[in-house]
């Protein structure tokens, strides 16, 4: 059974402390891991990402992805903590660790996650910039990354 | 919590609804829940016409111009799914998370 | 231009803080990672892994699959840190991390770093368990991984 | 560090090749590194095969049987490639880092 850790929180994460903690398994000989950032506008003038998200939603989704990831590969361990509220340019949003026996399961799961999480979990941004809010809109380039996993 | 009362009128028979409204939803719609009696075997796009109907912004956003997510008792649901007594209904825009 | 870290040493490294290195990048969203670590046997047994290299030759194509991966994918930052001498099980060997603006890219660059330094990177690796010392042999599906990357 | 002359005779024009064996082909032929003349124009191929003409282990590994990748001057380089005067010619099995 992989170890499945799910987090939605506030607060931020530490990488190195929550890849230490998946690094010590015996049978794993890979670890990817993906940590999401607020990125600053190709002309500055971000002021900061507001996540809202679906309290219980959230967490259940993400979990079911998890599951689904560990269903389909090999895998030893899967971590996701996801932020809520006020985040600034350069602070973590997300941060998804994949452990496995092989380096193409690792990888592959942690884009999977990554691209279900984008398009399912329920988390909405607004962007502040140049004292304007604005909702985000979604990508249809993030539905397209998460319907290549139906297809292969 | 607004409380209203759809058409057709609700009977003994009805269901309620506990509607949940976020992010650009909430905003422009001006309101994060409100509980409803629909009738039974009402579906998700039967309540969403419903909610059309009311016009304006509620036009505008849930009259089928704009893409609206839907969830049940926090399931992503088709807008074929029937409402559930007691349902916990979430409406919301495509996610933007990660 | 892209930052580009390549070290070859005995020593280990420190997953976060070399992560940390690279996420105060305004311009970076996306950080993938990838660590491989000394797996144990399937039952058990292995002593170590001792790792050889050819010292020059090695930092200069790990220099050249970076420099490759930055034509390929919008980088702005590549790290490749690989280890060689006695490895214990749950050692790490390699570190790669790839920052990007975007999370396809940061993931492929990521993968394809460890594809082309798998076939092209001048490491060789001998197991010692069970009280006897041999040779790991080079896997076809290390050279088939790297050639999806020509095909693509 | 060995060194061995290799038919046909270096000429005046030979060029001079240091090589460098690693892993399982250092330990197996027992030399980790030596330095040959060679006639002026010889391929990694000829070098190799001149190479196997040694016998036993030599011509076990190096003589077709088994994989071997060749770097010149710390490049991959192909079995046709040209050794050039003063060259460092790695030989070794296919790689297993990362």
């Amino acid at each position: 059974m992989a170890r499945i850790a799910i987090r939605v929180q506030e607060h931020d994460f530490d990488v190195g402390a929550e890849y230490a903690l998946l690094a010590g398994i015996a049978e794993v000989g890979a670890i990817a891991a993906f940590v999401g950032q607020v990125r600053e506008l190709p002309g500055g003038g971000l002021s900061a990402l507001t996540l809202e998200h679906y309290p219980g939603m959230t967490e259940k989704m993400l979990a079911r992805i998890a599951d689904a990831a560990c269903e389909r590969w090999p895998l030893d361990a899967v971590t996701v903590i996801h932020r809520f509220g006020r985040l600034e340019p350069c602070a973590r949003i997300v941060l998804v660790l994949v452990a496995s026996a092989h380096r193409h399961a690792a990888f592959e799961a942690c884009e999977y996650v990554m691209d279900y999480l984008k398009t399912e979990a329920p988390f909405w941004k607004k962007e502040s910039a140049f004292g304007k809010d604005s909702w985000v809109e979604a990508h249809a380039s993030d539905e397209a990354a998460r319907e290549r996993w139906h297809a292969s | 919590m607004a409380q209203f009362q759809l058409d057709p009128a609700p009977t003994a028979s009805g269901v309620t609804v506990h509607i949940l409204y976020f992010a650009r939803l909430r905003e422009i719609l001006g309101l994060g829940e409100e509980t409803l009696t629909v009738a039974v075997g009402s579906s998700v796009a039967s309540l969403l016409a419903a909610l059309a109907a009311r016009g304006e912004v509620w036009e505008a956003e849930l009259g089928g111009q704009r893409l609206v997510r839907a969830a049940i008792n926090q399931e992503l649901a088709a807008r074929e799914a029937i409402l559930p007594d007691g349902a916990e209904l979430a409406l919301f825009p495509p996610v933007t998370g990660g």
